[in-house]
């Protein structure tokens, strides 16, 4: 397969490009403009002022994970493993067991992820067969002074809510 | 040997055993004909069509390769487009009715109707109307679960149970696509192979009601071991694995096939037995009630067993071969008598003529080639007069009552290799020199000799957090001249004649050694 | 020797010790602000005391509090710990030392005594330089070797061989210096740079020796370990080279050797080719004879500039974002007002010497002195903003480049321009 | 179809009566082996009872010497077994092609509507009760009926309004 490759001419052939020193002090005089304009005036700084001007979280961002319920308020989750199956981080802990309220067979006992483990992939959204776990809660700061702290457990997951409305996280499901 | 004949596979010779049908005859040269409904230890039914293979020039031109015998210049096609189309197809009529709820279904990972839809079919269904719905989560009995809509109607566990065991609690009832396993109402599932059901059930329509959702099947980590509930020595896979932060625990048993001792299958007493190597264990070394390094129990033991004038040793009969010749190097060694006693191990008329046998020892056998004592009297009459008492994990409280190993080791300084407290009875072990918590069979490797003369090796796979050593380092450490596992190996050699050529444990056949009439029956 | 001997000698030793070190602050402020205005960020803009942060000058006092009351670790497979202890101290040290012979002011004359505005009054001059800069190395390699650390011994070995490859240019280049100076003394070369050619080119080292200014300046880049230059450290592939093993004080100790070390050699640069102390077209005399003037034109200046200075700060010291009742204006008058305070300080005493003052007494010797001192910071200020407008603009050379560099480039056109130079100095007799 | 294998049980023993049993014993002379005899036996249940219960397929098994769930097997394989209660008047229409285009559906709301009997039910007095069947092979005369075991041919409304006034 001949694939249409666009052949660039090549830099730095010239004699005055290989003296360099010209090209130094073109990309110094470049720098020496940001500098000299920021110094002027500073107000055009590419620079969010963080924790008092917050981003804007799109419908994608991965962020803390929330398990999702039935619309009765059951978990959606029946613990087939298969967040912890992908996670390559190992930071998904689940124990298993039977379910009683007539929805399926199986559910978590336990349902632990390990945050401070986590790297946010995305992979346990992706992997999951049911919708039962996704990373749409828009929290994305999240910080704690010890490590037990970073485990969240089943009860929190399910009790957080999505960031986003559905139209609006289904749309950038789409995107990927 | 068994006679080759030849034969074509799509156009390639291949060379294969006579007298086989064509899925096990190939098989063995690792051509895989897909199957449902055929089993080797059930026979051919020839129900699930999925094995139907193309015979070139032949009448009829399609058979089941499960009935057909492998016959010389035989040509089969499996790759034919007829072939793969009646493949496709069985696959497709299965998925018909099937919930597919892989998810939560237990035997995912290692299910074929998965297997071979990744490998025959991989469509997406084309079925609009309403799926036929079952019943779920059926008791059947024996810790048995049965999912109906997962069923394909393969006959596998009927067939088993009205074959091995011959109680025929399942049966095939209704037709068509209402066709479901069921037992008779008021006679579920009640015999002690019942859980081989599960195993071989090829889909996840039984799953075992012990194992129901404890871990997914891809998470285990298999070891080959040896079953040491009884001195049958059924070939089991051991199913542990080791969670993130927890202790590696066995989740199930699994038969492993070996025709000469157990076949494919095992009981399921034999099956509960992972429970013990999980729980309630041992995990301390103690010396005069304080828990103490191991080698502060050693040097102290080894102190007293000089200066006692009669030392006894206690062995367990289900020790590996190389544990025993560890324990009677040592005896050797020091001076003491070793005793196998053991008799509480055998439960009169519990066992039946499959695989459960009335001896719950291991390696009996192997204590008996050793040339270990094991009477009742021998041990009595040496326990009166030994003033330094050393168990090497025998359950002495199966064969003694608490007050009779009371009176045995009344003056006695007892040193107690466990792996279970309650060994020598509770009162017995608050009153024990020292103690020390010993490995269990699934946590080292080793030989052991089952009731027919079969020396078997086993592996253990299964890795504690907490370190515990095991007899032969126990032996060792107390100054037996074999310090290890090969060093012990070689001493059994010595003993045992026909274990000579095998340079480790590990070198011995998948299938077992059949020691001679002579060396076994002793 | 009298008091006023003792006095002096004082004044120049803690000026030639304590001004580098002060400049310490100045020399990482900049660099992370420039950093940040050259990428369009804003560098650090929130460590503050009481809503002050000054400029950023805050955020250098809390790293500082920070790495001083951080664990000191020592790794346990330091074999040498002497050593490893003594390597920081070597690095700084030497630093610190190599400013000592650079004239700050022309010699002043007090009570008919000349005194010789350097920290160590001794002829030296630049081979004091050459020879301490080359000592600063056994820092870097002692702290590489005795970290017993593969990316530490790499860095350090990096590090050797770039000095020895760059002291030979940079001795060179001294050396065509030299032959048009005529002197080594560094206060003999700042003052034959306050002369002036035609009456009105400063007679600069730049402008006699522009390709020994080029050849000493990238030297001196590379002698600081600068990027581009900063192959001992190279983050990207020995992690942080030399002073990997290193934390707490004894990493702020490095730290800070660099940055006095790049004082230093600015420095020198600015007392060689840059005309040193010199205030252009006004060399000492000129300016002791005309006091009056010249404090007069200074009472003009500093309210101007201070006025523009103040709306410079008005227009950037304020919040980026919506803020009721901005705090950072509220900062920026405090600003603002405490420099018009100082103004009017200098103005008082400028009005003195207007008043009072004589040419060539004391006070007019005095304020020349001072006025001198700070034309000579404010250069050493502007080549530190090189050094750091270099390191933020050209990228790492890789470490062939750079020997090659060295070697097959630099060497050949030193020695060629001492050639040049010397024609020239002989031609012109 | 609906779901045959929940098994009905009446909660009393099954035995087979006198006359039953003595030609259950002839009848298992005349097979090669007892367990032939699983669908003989289940014949003289049903027309002993008229369906076949749960007490009565463990008795049948126990009798022959196999396995309750082979029985069970066959009892629910073959439909002609039934294995619920029925009425007096056991109605089997025939429901597959030529039946159905010839008008059986007229027949089953008939049922329907007059007795309120719907396919798979008896009437509240047990006396009639209905099936839809596989083809009864009388295709050259349909719809057919059959009743306990008697065939009615090419019926319509009202043969089926007369026929059931038979029965009254």
């Amino acid at each position: 397969m001949a694939a249409k490759v666009k052949q660039l001419p090549s830099r730095g052939g010239t004699p005055a490009e290989k003296v360099y020193l010209i090209e130094i002090f073109k990309g110094m005089a470049i720098t020496l403009k940001h500098f000299l304009r920021n110094l002027w005036d500073n107000s055009n700084l590419y620079v969010r002022h963080y924790p008092e001007v917050q981003p804007d979280i799109p419908a994608r961002w991965r962020g803390r994970h929330r398990l999702l319920t039935h619309p009765d308020g059951t978990p959606k989750c029946v613990a087939c493993f298969m967040c912890q199956t992908n996670c390559p981080a190992d930071c998904i802990m689940i124990k298993a067991g039977t379910r009683i309220d007539g929805v399926t067979e199986k559910m978590p006992v336990s349902f632990t992820i390990d945050l401070a483990e986590c790297i946010y992939c995305g992979y346990c959204v992706e992997a999951c067969p049911e919708d039962a776990i996704r990373m749409d809660t828009g929290i994305y700061a999240f910080t704690s002074s010890n490590r037990e702290e970073m485990k969240i457990g089943m009860t929190e997951m399910l009790s957080l809510k999505g960031g986003f409305p559905e139209e609006e996280y289904q749309k950038g499901l789409e995107g990927e | 040997m068994t006679e080759m004949i030849k034969l074509f596979v799509n156009g390639e010779e291949v060379e294969v055993e006579s007298g086989k049908n064509l899925i096990d005859a190939l098989e063995k040269v690792g051509i895989e004909i897909p199957h449902f409904c055929y089993h080797p230890a059930l026979g051919a039914d020839g129900n699930c069509r999925m094995c139907l293979v193309g015979i070139e020039d032949g009448r009829p031109p399609v058979v089941p390769a499960c009935k057909t015998l492998a016959k010389e210049g035989m040509k089969v096609l499996l790759d034919a487009d007829n072939i793969k189309k009646i493949q496709h197809d069985v696959m497709e009529l299965e998925f018909i009715n099937h919930p597919t709820d892989c998810p939560i279904c237990d035997q995912a990972g290692e299910c074929k109707l998965q297997d071979y839809y990744m490998k025959y079919e991989g469509t997406e269904s084309r079925m609009w109307v309403p799926q036929v719905t079952k019943r779920k989560m059926q008791d059947f009995g024996g810790g048995v679960i049965h999912d109906q809509e997962r069923c394909v109607a393969c006959g596998r566990c009927v067939r088993f149970l009205r074959q091995i065991t011959r109680t025929g609690e399942l049966g095939l009832v209704n037709r068509g696509d209402d066709c479901r396993v069921e037992f008779f109402p008021g006679r579920p599932i009640n015999n002690r192979y019942g859980l081989n059901v599960v195993d071989l059930c090829p889909v996840g329509a039984l799953t075992s009601a012990d194992f129901r959702f404890k871990q997914r099947a891809w998470f285990l980590k298999r070891a080959e071991s040896i079953c040491h509930g009884c001195s049958k020595g059924c070939n089991i896979m051991v199913d542990h694995n080791k969670e993130k932060y927890e202790d590696d625990i066995i989740y199930r048993l699994r038969p492993r096939q070996n025709e000469q001792v157990n076949g494919w299958f095992m009981c399921d007493e034999g099956r509960m037995t992972y429970k013990l190597e999980n729980d309630n264990r041992l995990e301390e070394c103690t010396l005069a009630g304080a828990v103490r390094p191991l080698a502060d129990i050693f040097a102290d033991a080894e102190r007293r067993i000089e200066r006692a004038t009669k030392v006894l040793f206690l062995v367990s009969p289900s020790a590996s071969l190389e544990q025993l010749a560890a324990v009677q190097a040592l005896a050797e060694k020091t001076g003491a008598t070793v005793s196998a006693f053991s008799d509480g191990y055998i439960v009169k008329d519990d066992g039946d003529d499959f695989l459960i046998k009335d001896d719950k020892a291991a390696n009996r056998a192997g204590v008996d080639l050793l040339g270990i004592a094991k009477s009742r009297t021998h041990f009595d009459n040496m326990a009166k007069e030994a003033d330094v008492f050393i168990n090497f994990g025998n359950d002495l409280s199966r064969s003694l009552s608490e007050e009779q190993i009371g009176r045995l080791f009344s003056d006695t300084w007892v040193l107690n290799g466990a792996t279970h407290p309650g060994q020598l009875g509770a009162v017995m072990e608050k009153k024990v020199g020292s103690s020390i918590a010993l490995r269990s069979w699934s946590e080292y490797h080793g030989v052991v000799v089952n009731c027919d003369g079969i020396a078997q090796k086993f592996v253990g796979g299964v890795m504690k957090n907490v370190e515990r050593p095991d007899i032969v380092e126990m032996a060792a450490g107390l100054g037996s001249p074999a310090t290890g596992t090969a060093a012990a190996w070689a001493l059994v050699q010595k003993k045992i004649p026909a274990l000579a050529e095998f340079g480790g444990f590990l070198e011995l056949p998948a299938e077992g050694v059949k020691l001679t009439d002579n060396e076994a029956g002793k | 020797m009298t008091n006023l001997d003792i006095i002096m000698v004082i004044v120049r030793v803690s000026i030639s010790a304590f001004v580098p070190l002060c400049f310490l602050a100045v020399c990482v402020t900049m660099e992370r602000r420039v950093a940040g205005f050259i990428q369009d960020r804003s560098g650090p803009n929130r460590a503050g005391i009481c809503g002050i942060r000054a400029g950023g000058l805050v955020q250098n006092l809390a790293d500082g509090l920070k790495l001083a009351f951080k664990e000191d670790i020592i790794s346990e497979h330091v074999e040498h710990k002497f050593l490893y202890v003594l390597a920081p101290i070597i690095s700084m040290a030497a630093a610190i030392i190599s400013f000592a012979l650079v004239p700050f002011a022309d010699t002043l004359v007090l009570d008919g005594k000349s005194y010789v505005m350097q920290g160590i009054p001794w002829d030296t001059g630049i081979l004091w330089f050459l020879a301490i800069t080359g000592f600063s190395v056994y820092g870097i390699i002692l702290a590489g070797w005795s970290s017993t650390n593969k990316y530490s011994l790499l860095g350090a070995l990096r590090s050797a061989s770039q000095v020895i490859s760059y002291e030979i240019p940079m001795g060179l280049a001294v050396i065509s210096l030299l032959i048009v100076y005529g002197s080594i003394n560094l206060s003999d070369i700042a003052r034959f740079q306050g002369q002036t050619w035609l009456g009105f080119i400063p007679m600069w080292g730049i402008l006699l020796q522009p390709l020994a200014a080029v050849i000493f300046i990238v030297a001196a880049f590379a002698e600081c370990n600068r990027t581009p230059f900063d192959l001992a450290e190279g983050e990207s592939e020995l992690v942080a080279g030399f002073h990997l093993e290193y934390s707490a004080m004894k990493f702020a100790v490095f730290f800070m050797g660099e940055y006095v070390a790049m004082f230093a050699s600015s420095a020198v640069i600015v007392t060689l080719f840059f005309g040193g102390y010199n205030i252009p077209f006004f060399d000492t005399d000129f300016l002791i004879r005309n006091i009056k003037p010249v404090a007069f034109v200074l009472l003009v200046i500093l309210p101007v500039f201070m006025f523009y200075f103040a709306k410079w700060i008005r227009r950037n010291n304020r919040s980026q974002y919506l803020r009721e009742n901005d705090p950072r204006k509220a900062e920026a008058t405090i600003y603002i007002r405490c420099f018009w305070i100082l103004i009017a300080i200098i103005e008082v005493f400028l009005l003195a010497i207007l008043a009072f003052a004589q040419p060539d007494t004391a006070a007019a010797h005095l304020l020349v002195a001072l006025m001198q001192i700070c034309t000579f910071l404010i250069k050493v200020t502007l080549m530190l903003f090189v050094y750091v407008w270099v390191r933020w603009t050209i990228p790492r050379f890789r470490y062939d480049q750079l020997q090659m560099l060295g070697w097959q480039k630099l060497l050949p056109l030193a020695l060629l321009n001492i050639f040049v130079t010397g024609a020239i100095v002989v031609a012109l007799g | 179809m609906s779901d045959r294998s929940k098994l009905i049980a009446t909660g009393k023993p099954f035995k087979f009566d006198k006359k039953r049993d003595t030609e259950f014993e002839q009848l298992v002379k005349r097979y090669p082996s007892r367990e032939s005899m699983v669908l003989p036996a289940l014949w003289l249940v049903q027309e002993q009872e008229s369906w076949v219960c749960q007490e009565a397929i463990g008795y049948i098994a126990d009798r022959i010497g196999t396995f309750a769930s082979k029985v069970y097997e066959v009892a629910t394989f073959y439909s002609m077994f039934n294995l619920h209660p029925v009425g007096k008047y056991h109605i089997c229409v025939c429901r597959t092609l030529s039946c159905w285009l010839r008008g059986k559906q007229d027949i089953v709301n008939y049922f329907r509507d007059e007795l309120n009997l719907t396919p798979g039910k008896a009437t509240e007095d047990k006396k009639f009760s209905l099936e839809e069947v596989e083809c009864l092979g009388h295709c050259g005369s349909a719809p057919v009926l059959q009743i306990n075991g008697e065939f009615y041919e090419n019926m319509d409304v009202d043969k089926v309004k007369k026929l059931l006034a038979t029965f009254k």
